[in-house]
């Protein structure tokens, strides 16, 4: 991985003394940990990398830099998620560089040890899940590509975890569910992570009316995070970060994608895959299904 | 704490049977935000409406909430008896306690309970209502009538006698429609062009009509009282102003053997025309497709006899803007192309024409001066059959009936009959349909006075033989197979919407329904009414119809077009969508949602941290907001409300109900 | 100033009754609910009417609102799909039902208490039916417990 | 009063276990249904995980629970009935919690003691008794050893020996319970406290100058710093640094239910939030660099400068679980003018 | 490609000439054939006008015996049946039991009903038969005649269009016949009222024949033994009733297709034609030797 560090820093300097961009948003890594930074142009450009912990999705730190000419470093979760916020008109694509890496797969943090040894491993069993089902490794539509290309093995097919919930009886399913909400304590890292929970006003901080009690609660956590997957219907793009992030381990990205497998597979969605599909929830088709409705 | 007024209705016994209104006015009194709570016999009566009107001065109550009927009932009445009461009648909300309770419900227990809940549920909705007032739209006084067929003029020159200035656009070279190529109409028998060309005449005269002829509609923006219409005036090549309509460039024009679109290829044109000699404005153009200036550069006839040398090769298209309050829709009707219903082979056998094209043939001012022929050797035709419902009533092609067919072809018969003494018609026929006045009695005219030989059952096949039109079908009513050796076959096809209205549609924003025809409000309440507000429908544009029913429906559309643009300003209902800009992200959401288009896209400048930010964030056009509330349903940053609708309305009617609920629950 | 008695607190308490909310839209479904009214049909007393412009107003907050506050079944009538005053509010309204229902099937709520309908201003008697099942399921399957107050 | 210091053998450590709980409500760390490691309510002395790992959520619940009823009001039959929670029942035992966690209760109790008593806080202050367990070894976040304020204000601190526990007493709680159960504990022999430092120096938890209370001046003169809107500019404002925090206390009153009735209750905050100060007219901190500068100043500056102690103790949660891994050890060492690398590097424009 | 094959009844009797020829065209273009074992008469046009249950058991009783996943009928009558009865059968569960009960075992469902027209027509590439032609027809003007049964009710027999089928015009054209125009395409011929009521028969038939006369065709190319039967059987009878001297033979259109093929007329039973048809075999072998321009 050493040349990729190499490579990347040297044609980060070469985009600011070209003054291509104002910032650069990359991985830099200290203390034993590597996390998002936003670099100018006389950063020490030294800790700058990327490497199997760079799980972070850079698109959630648009909204601060929005104006200004930025360069960043994409992983395809970057560009799916850019692919979405184009379509929602959230970014100036022209003032952006997309600097395209070969992703080798990150690593589930839960699944470190302390000495990180698995960091050098090929198991897929270590990779966060996403991985499995990644479509393309190298970074598709970059302006730029640091590094080799890599081949992308065939992606996995379906959803672990929400299969293996799903198969639960309906008792068991909800018992299962009122214990993990009774974990959450609403610090929504889940949704300030999320590049696509942009909004300036997020309904959770409403008070005017308070649809949403601030107690924790099982019923108040399931509700917040209900409305949240409703929100991402159709746009999800399954990076994971929301599941990553959380403090006591909640799987919540699993809500997400019972609506991203249902509106795939009925409507078609591909979230991410071009810039101008529309959120699932402002268009309809005439024959939608409504078996449902008396 | 608001100062609510609760008035619970008897309505005689319909409510006063099943809920205990005593009781219930009784706990009203007791709730929170409630200085005054009564019961009486009749709320909606005279002085039911005084009570509120005393009891609103007496404890200085700024909200009324009256348990009666359904607010769709007497809503505007008790909102007017609030507004007399000097409180805003969006502080006045109904209880529906008659419909929704005591009707339906029998247990008086239980409907007493459900309609106190109704009423802590208004009661609550009330506290939470902001003071709303109508929006006031300012309108341009002047109209755009879309189609010059019958409809389209009777419209003009009604909104014109109101004193309104209208525009009257027509896409082809004159004003007239299809009634113009009528000779005589049913059931008079009166001559189309002797009682449509003084209306003709009055369009182009009027102080307050203005003609757009050879002109389309390309672009329609805002809404009703303010539409802003972009028109595309197609070059003619010929200077109106200058020319004086004296005829010797067409007639000089060397190409005469361009079939007349208005004759439907009867007669011929030139490529510099004018479509019928009694056209309005009776000036010719040049047809760019058909000039062959426009193609080899050469010839020029027309403009070396023109002494006033009107002709004008360089026009080019012009776009005018206009601004409109209203827009009345007639852009009428087209017949199904025969060609595609093979069974018939139109186009094959030169005697097989259509109804319009005898039209034109026993039209005096017609290619054959009125004389009935057969187009194949020009002679005079003895056995003519008429086919009814070509292409309608079948569920191959249209399921409808066209309406008109059966009228138009007994007048042919008798005209037949007038032309051709010794003439002999056969009408092939399902069921002869003469409901309009003088319908019956001109049907029976035509088959008992003069002769037609009508026989019930569908044509199978027509083929030609030496000359001769075979016409083989089935007279249902002997049973017999028929089979009628005919000089001329006249085929009554479809009535289908004309060319070019999906696309009107659309610059318009108005649906159509599954057989194109444009979308009325409502079938029965309201034929002439689109759902979008200030464009209105005349004509066969909106189903098949007669002459009479169109200018019936020109007449309607201009007294609704009257009604809206007799006002200075229009008040539309203040229940519309409203963006908080501050916390907008400009996701357009609402924008992709809105049916109407009201959600627009504009800017914010804030200072962040010190430094000023523009950034993009919608803004709800009150003049086009119908208040669905699609768009506030839909932003998930819960950035838009409805007024007079609003959440938090919605919040409190819920918690009304349901926090007697959860108090209850707590006791466990 | 008290407040007015809660009536099944005096009475002997009924078995226990469902309280349903119903969110209908104020072109069809509440004016079909009216039809019932004018024509005398009689149907369960459990549903408690908010009338909405359109079915399309209906935002998923409200609906999981209802659930928290105390409601044992949420249903949700608007237009039928073509007939919408608003041109397609119910069709937008449809595609967020969906989304909803998956999501609380999938976490377990008995779908039995979230319903939708489409009912039109001449179906009085469709609307009686509707509150008549939804009612006899709810009783089906109890009251809607998930919890409380929340404070563990 | 000076520390007194007894000997647990591993034995009498489950005996002590098995017999609190008979008389406390004893709270150890165990592994919940996921496999997660948190402070719960194990029935069995094996259920105990002895480990060094911190649980995500730090202890701080029990004397500060994410949700308290304050009061609760219900309105009829003509009058308004209001009754407020009952202090807890039963004495709790916190029962081999980290020392960071432990000692944060201490700290808190000043700002809880301070102009106005917070009744709740303080009864169920009253009732808990901790045994902490030193940890054998510094995790890779911690840095309790930069913190000046160790077992301080601990009631019972146990360092683990061969075979046995060296237990540290310091408050009157902790004698309570080792007199409760007296023949449990023997006398310590030799010098505890020699053997408790050079435990702590092979565990490397000992106190390793600078200490960040010595940033404190450096920080003072720092609210101005360029490089603020940098180094903190990535912080995404979720709740999860102040809600695991041992010390973190801020909370917000919140009202639930209606008229009809209803609870007054406290829930826990989060200054890093985007409606933590939004006052109606604007945001006093409109950018999230604010809002981090904020937490960071209030724990190593306002709050030592009021009540003494750093408002840390070191336990290195907020950097385990950021989302983003901003480090506050190196944030308040280079705003404080103890280091000048800037942690990634990322120096602002001069 | 294989299809088992329903003969039906007059291919083995009045129609052999019919079965002849398929057999012969079908083994030249590669279309294996397998006689359905122990098949039924199709009921035709009486059964359905006497008993309905007796209409659908019959062909039932034939599709649940074919063997393999399509059949191939010649005649337009049983093809019609066949799929009548294969529609109605899986549309109506209670007519099904009822027919299942008195056939006493369930019925197939799910068998592709053909006719063999639509087969060669759509399924056989043009230039495969193009590649297999022996000699052309040598220009020999035809008309096609389909008859009322095979393409209608729409929802039945859907393989061209209802009005103006064009599926045989194309095979005989790129046989090298000349394929005139004419209206009566789908015109009935009177079909089974033959014996019952032969003027009807007479009447209908006369037209369709001088129609064809007077599109000046050689011959009338038909894809149905009952209306080969009507067109051909009492054809002199008919005209000389018209004053009309000319003839004009019925044909199968397998049979110009064998001939095209390099069958011998013989081997296609061109002599069992009642109408003599040597004129005709004659027209065909000189406008072969013709160069291509006479035949123009």
């Amino acid at each position: 991985m050493a040349t990729i560090r190499e490579e990347l820093q040297a044609a980060v300097r070469r985009l600011f003394e070209d003054d291509k961009i104002d910032y650069f948003l990359g991985y830099v890594d200290d203390y034993g940990h590597t996390f998002p930074a936003i670099l100018t142009k006389d950063s020490d450009l030294s800790g700058l990398t990327f490497d199997r912990k760079s799980y972070n999705n850079l698109a959630a730190f648009l909204p601060e830099l929005r104006g200004s000419r930025l360069g960043l470093i994409c992983k395809q979760c970057e560009v799916r998620t850019l692919n979405v916020l184009a379509a929602e008109e959230q970014l100036e694509r022209e003032k952006l560089v997309v600097v395209g890496v070969p992703c080798p797969a990150m690593i589930d943090p839960r699944k470190l040890s302390a000495d990180e040894a698995e960091l050098g491993s090929d198991d897929p069993a270590l990779w966060q899940e996403k991985c499995r089902r990644c479509l393309e490794r190298n970074t598709p539509t970059a302006d730029l590509f640091v590094g080799e290309k890599i081949s992308t093995p065939t992606p996995a097919e379906g959803w672990p975890l929400l299969e293996e919930v799903e198969a639960k009886p309906a008792e068991e399913r909800e018992a299962w569910w009122r214990e993990q909400m009774s974990l959450c304590i609403r610090c929504y890292a889940c949704r300030l992570a999320c590049p696509l929970c942009y909004c300036h006003q997020c309904f959770v901080e409403d008070n005017k009316p308070q649809w949403l009690d601030k107690s924790v609660g099982a019923e108040n956590n399931l509700h917040y995070h209900i409305i949240r997957a409703i929100h991402l219907a159709g746009r999800c793009i399954e990076c994971q970060e929301c599941s990553r992030v959380c403090p006591v381990g909640i799987p919540v990205d699993v809500l997400n994608n019972v609506l991203s497998r249902d509106f795939a597979s009925r409507f078609g969605y591909a979230s991410g895959e071009t810039a101008e599909t529309k959120p699932a929830l402002v268009a309809y088709e005439r024959d939608d299904p409504e078996d449902f409705i008396l | 704490m608001a100062r609510i007024g609760v008035f619970v209705c008897w309505c005689g016994a319909n409510i006063a049977s099943t809920v205990d209104v005593e009781s219930v006015a009784e706990a009203a009194s007791r709730l929170p935000g409630v200085a005054f709570a009564t019961d009486y016999k009749y709320m909606c009566s005279d002085p039911g409406q005084k009570a509120i009107l005393e009891a609103a001065q007496e404890h200085r109550l700024d909200g009324l909430v009256v348990a009666a009927c359904s607010p769709r009932m007497h809503e505007p009445t008790f909102r007017q008896v609030a507004a007399e009461a000097g409180i805003n009648p969006f502080r006045m909300q109904m209880a529906n306690i008659r419909e929704h309770c005591s009707w339906v419900h029998a247990d008086r227990e239980e409907a007493t309970a459900k309609a106190l809940d109704a009423i802590r549920m208004m009661v609550a909705r009330v506290a939470q209502s902001e003071p709303l007032e109508p929006i006031k739209v300012p309108v341009t006084r002047r109209a755009l009538v879309i189609g010059g067929g019958v409809a389209g003029i009777q419209a003009a020159l009604d909104v014109a006698d109101g004193g309104v200035e209208t525009i009257l656009v027509e896409r082809t070279p004159s004003i007239g429609g299809k009634m113009a190529g009528l000779d005589e109409t049913f059931p008079t028998l009166d001559c189309s062009q002797c009682i449509l060309t003084p209306k003709m005449v009055d369009a182009s005269r009027s102080e307050f009509i203005k003609l757009y002829t050879y002109c389309e509609v390309e672009k329609v923006d805002g809404s009703v009282g303010n539409f802003k219409v972009t028109l595309r005036k197609k070059a003619k090549y010929v200077n109106h102003e200058l020319c004086n309509g004296c005829g010797d460039c067409f007639h000089k024009c060397p190409y005469k053997k361009i079939p007349s679109e208005f004759d439907y290829g009867v007669g011929n044109r030139t490529a510099i025309y004018v479509p019928f000699p009694q056209a309005v404005p009776n000036k010719p153009v040049i047809d760019r497709e058909t000039c062959v200036f426009f193609k080899t550069g050469k010839c020029r006839a027309c403009e070396k006899v023109c002494l006033r040398n009107a002709i004008d090769f360089e026009q080019e298209d012009e776009f005018e803007e206009i601004d409109v309050g209203a827009i009345i829709v007639a852009t009428g009707y087209d017949i199904l192309e025969p060609a595609e219903m093979a069974e018939f082979r139109y186009g094959a056998i030169p005697d097989v024409i259509t109804g319009l094209q005898f039209e034109r043939m026993s039209s005096a001012s017609g290619p054959t001066e009125g004389k009935i022929v057969r187009p194949s050797d020009g002679e005079e035709p003895k056995v003519v059959v008429f086919v009814h419902c070509v292409g309608s009533r079948d569920e191959n092609y249209k399921e409808y009936c066209s309406k008109i067919c059966c009228m138009y072809n007994a007048k042919h018969a008798i005209i037949l009959k007038h032309r051709i003494h010794d003439a002999q018609a056969y009408l092939f026929y399902i069921d002869v349909r003469a409901g309009g006045k003088g319908y019956e009695e001109f049907w029976k005219r035509a088959c008992v006075e003069e002769g037609a030989e009508y026989l019930r059952g569908r044509v199978s096949r027509l083929y030609d033989e030496n000359g001769k039109v075979i016409v083989e079908g089935q007279d249902t009513l002997s049973g017999e197979q028929v089979e009628v050796v005919a000089d001329l076959v006249v085929l009554a096809t479809a009535m289908v919407p004309a060319k070019g209205t999906e696309e009107m549609a659309r610059i318009l924003g108005v649906s159509t329904d599954k057989d194109g025809f444009f979308n009325e409000a409502h079938p029965k309440l309201r034929p002439v009414d689109t759902a979008t507000g200030g464009i209105f429908l005349a004509g066969a544009c909106q189903a098949p119809k007669d002459i009479p029913e169109s200018v019936a429906q020109g007449s309607a559309a201009a007294a609704k077009a009257l009604g809206l643009l007799t006002k200075e300003e229009i008040t539309r209902e203040p229940t519309v969508a409203v963006v908080d800009p501050f916390i907008c992200t400009g996701c357009w959401n609402c924008v992709t949602v809105c049916p109407f288009g009201a959600p627009e896209k504009s800017e914010i400048t804030m200072t962040i941290d010190g430094r000023k930010v523009t950034r993009p964030v919608s803004e709800i056009n009150e003049g086009k907001c119908e208040g669905c509330g699609l768009c506030v349903a839909s932003c998930p940053g819960n950035c838009i409300d409805q007024r007079g609708f609003s959440d938090d309305q919605v919040y409190a009617e819920l918690g009304g109900y349901l926090e007697r609920l959860r108090a209850a629950l707590t006791h466990e | 100033m008290s407040d007015p008695p809660v009536p099944n607190e005096s009475t002997p308490a009924p078995a226990w009754e469902p309280n349903i909310v119903g969110f209908l839209c104020n072109w069809c479904s509440y004016a079909g609910a009216d039809l019932a009214g004018t024509s005398r049909i009689p149907y369960a007393c459990n549903v408690r009417i908010i009338r909405v412009p359109c079915s399309g107003r209906v935002d998923p907050l409200m609906i999981l609102r209802a659930f928290r506050e105390g409601a044992d079944g949420v249903l949700v009538s608007g237009c039928h799909p073509g007939d919408c005053h608003y041109i397609e509010g119910n069709y937008y309204a449809r595609r967020k039902f969906i989304a909803l229902k998956q999501l609380l099937d999938h976490v377990g709520v008995d779908p039995r208490r979230l319903r939708f309908s489409w009912v039109s201003a001449s179906e009085g008697r469709k609307w009686a039916e509707v509150v008549e099942t939804v009612t006899r399921e709810l009783l089906e399957i109890g009251p809607y417990r998930y919890d409380r107050d929340g404070d563990d | 009063m000076d520390a007194e210091y007894y000997k647990l053998s591993a034995e009498n450590a489950a005996g002590l276990f098995e017999r609190a709980r008979a008389d406390y409500d004893v709270v150890a760390k165990t592994r919940d249904a996921n496999g997660n490691l948190v402070y719960g309510r194990p029935v069995s002395f094996e259920d105990v995980a002895f480990v060094d790992e911190q649980p995500p959520m730090s202890a701080k619940a029990f004397a500060l629970p994410q949700n308290e009823t304050l009061v609760r009001y219900e309105r009829g039959g003509g009058e308004i009935r209001a009754e407020t929670p009952e202090a807890p029942a039963r004495d709790l035992l916190l029962f081999g919690v980290n020392v960071c966690d432990a000692a944060a209760f201490d700290i808190i109790d000043r700002v809880f003691q301070w102009d106005y008593l917070d009744d709740p806080y303080l009864a169920r202050r009253e009732r808990t008794t901790q045994l902490a367990l030193a940890c054998t070894a510094l995790q890779r976040d911690c840095f309790c050893n930069r913190i000046s304020y160790a077992e301080d204000g601990v009631d019972a601190v146990a360092y683990p020996r061969e075979g046995h526990y060296l237990v540290k007493i310091q408050t009157d709680n902790g004698r309570r319970l080792v007199e409760r159960y007296r023949n449990l504990f023997a006398e310590a022999d030799g010098d505890p406290e020699t053997e408790i430092t050079s435990f702590l120096e092979k565990a490397g938890t000992a106190k390793r100058e600078p200490l960040l209370e010595t940033a404190q001046s450096g920080l003072a003169g720092a609210f101005e710093h360029a490089d603020w809107e940098i180094l903190a500019s990535t912080c995404i404002g979720c709740g999860i640094c102040t809600y695991t925090c041992p010390t973190c206390h801020c909370f917000d009153i919140q009202d639930e239910g209606g008229y009809v009735g209803g609870r007054r209750l406290r829930t826990w905050d989060h200054c890093t939030g985007r409606t933590f100060t939004a006052m109606p007219a604007h945001q006093p901190r409109d950018r999230q660099y604010k809002r981090y500068r904020q937490r960071l100043l209030h724990k190593f500056w306002y709050y030592p400068e009021r009540f003494g102690p750093v408002l840390c103790t070191g336990c290195g949660r907020c950097i385990t679980h950021c989302p983003v891994k901003i480090n506050i050890k190196e944030l308040v060492e280079y705003f404080g003018g103890l280091s000048d690398a800037p942690p990634g590097g990322r120096r602002h424009a001069p | 490609m294989k299809f088992s094959y329903y003969p039906g009844c007059t291919l083995h009797s009045t129609g052999a000439e019919y079965d002849q020829s398929v057999r012969a065209v079908c083994h030249t273009l590669g279309i294996e054939l397998v006689e359905i074992p122990g098949w039924g008469c199709c009921g035709a046009t009486s059964a359905h006008s006497v008993n309905e249950l007796l209409a659908y058991a019959l062909p039932a009783h034939t599709i649940t015996n074919a063997t393999e996943e399509a059949i191939a009928a010649p005649c337009a009558a049983c093809y019609n049946r066949l799929r009548y009865t294969d529609v109605n059968l899986r549309e109506n569960a209670s007519l099904r039991a009822e027919v299942e009960k008195a056939l006493d075992r369930p019925y197939r469902a799910g068998v592709a009903v053909r006719h063999l027209l639509d087969i060669i027509a759509n399924d056989v590439p043009g230039e495969e038969i193009q590649a297999k032609l022996q000699g052309t027809l040598g220009g020999l003007k035809v008309v096609c005649y389909y008859g009322c049964l095979l393409t209608r009710p729409k929802k039945v027999a859907a393989f061209d269009d209802m009005e103006e089928p064009r599926s045989m015009d194309r095979l005989m054209q790129l046989c090298g016949a000349e394929v005139l125009d004419w209206p009566h395409r789908v015109v009935c011929c009177g079909a089974a009222f033959s014996l019952s009521r032969t003027d009807i028969v007479r009447h209908m038939t006369g037209k369709l024949l001088t129609s064809a006369l007077r599109a000046g065709a050689e011959a009338v190319v038909v894809a149905c033994p009952m209306c080969q039967s009507n067109l051909d059987l009492r054809q002199p009878a008919i005209l000389k009733e018209r004053g009309v001297r000319e003839r004009v033979p019925a044909v199968y259109f397998t049979q110009l297709l064998g001939l095209a093929l390099g069958h011998s007329a013989k081997a296609l039973g061109f002599r069992k034609i009642m109408v003599d048809t040597s004129s005709l075999l004659a027209r065909v072998e000189a406008g072969r030797e013709a160069p291509a321009e006479a035949e123009g």
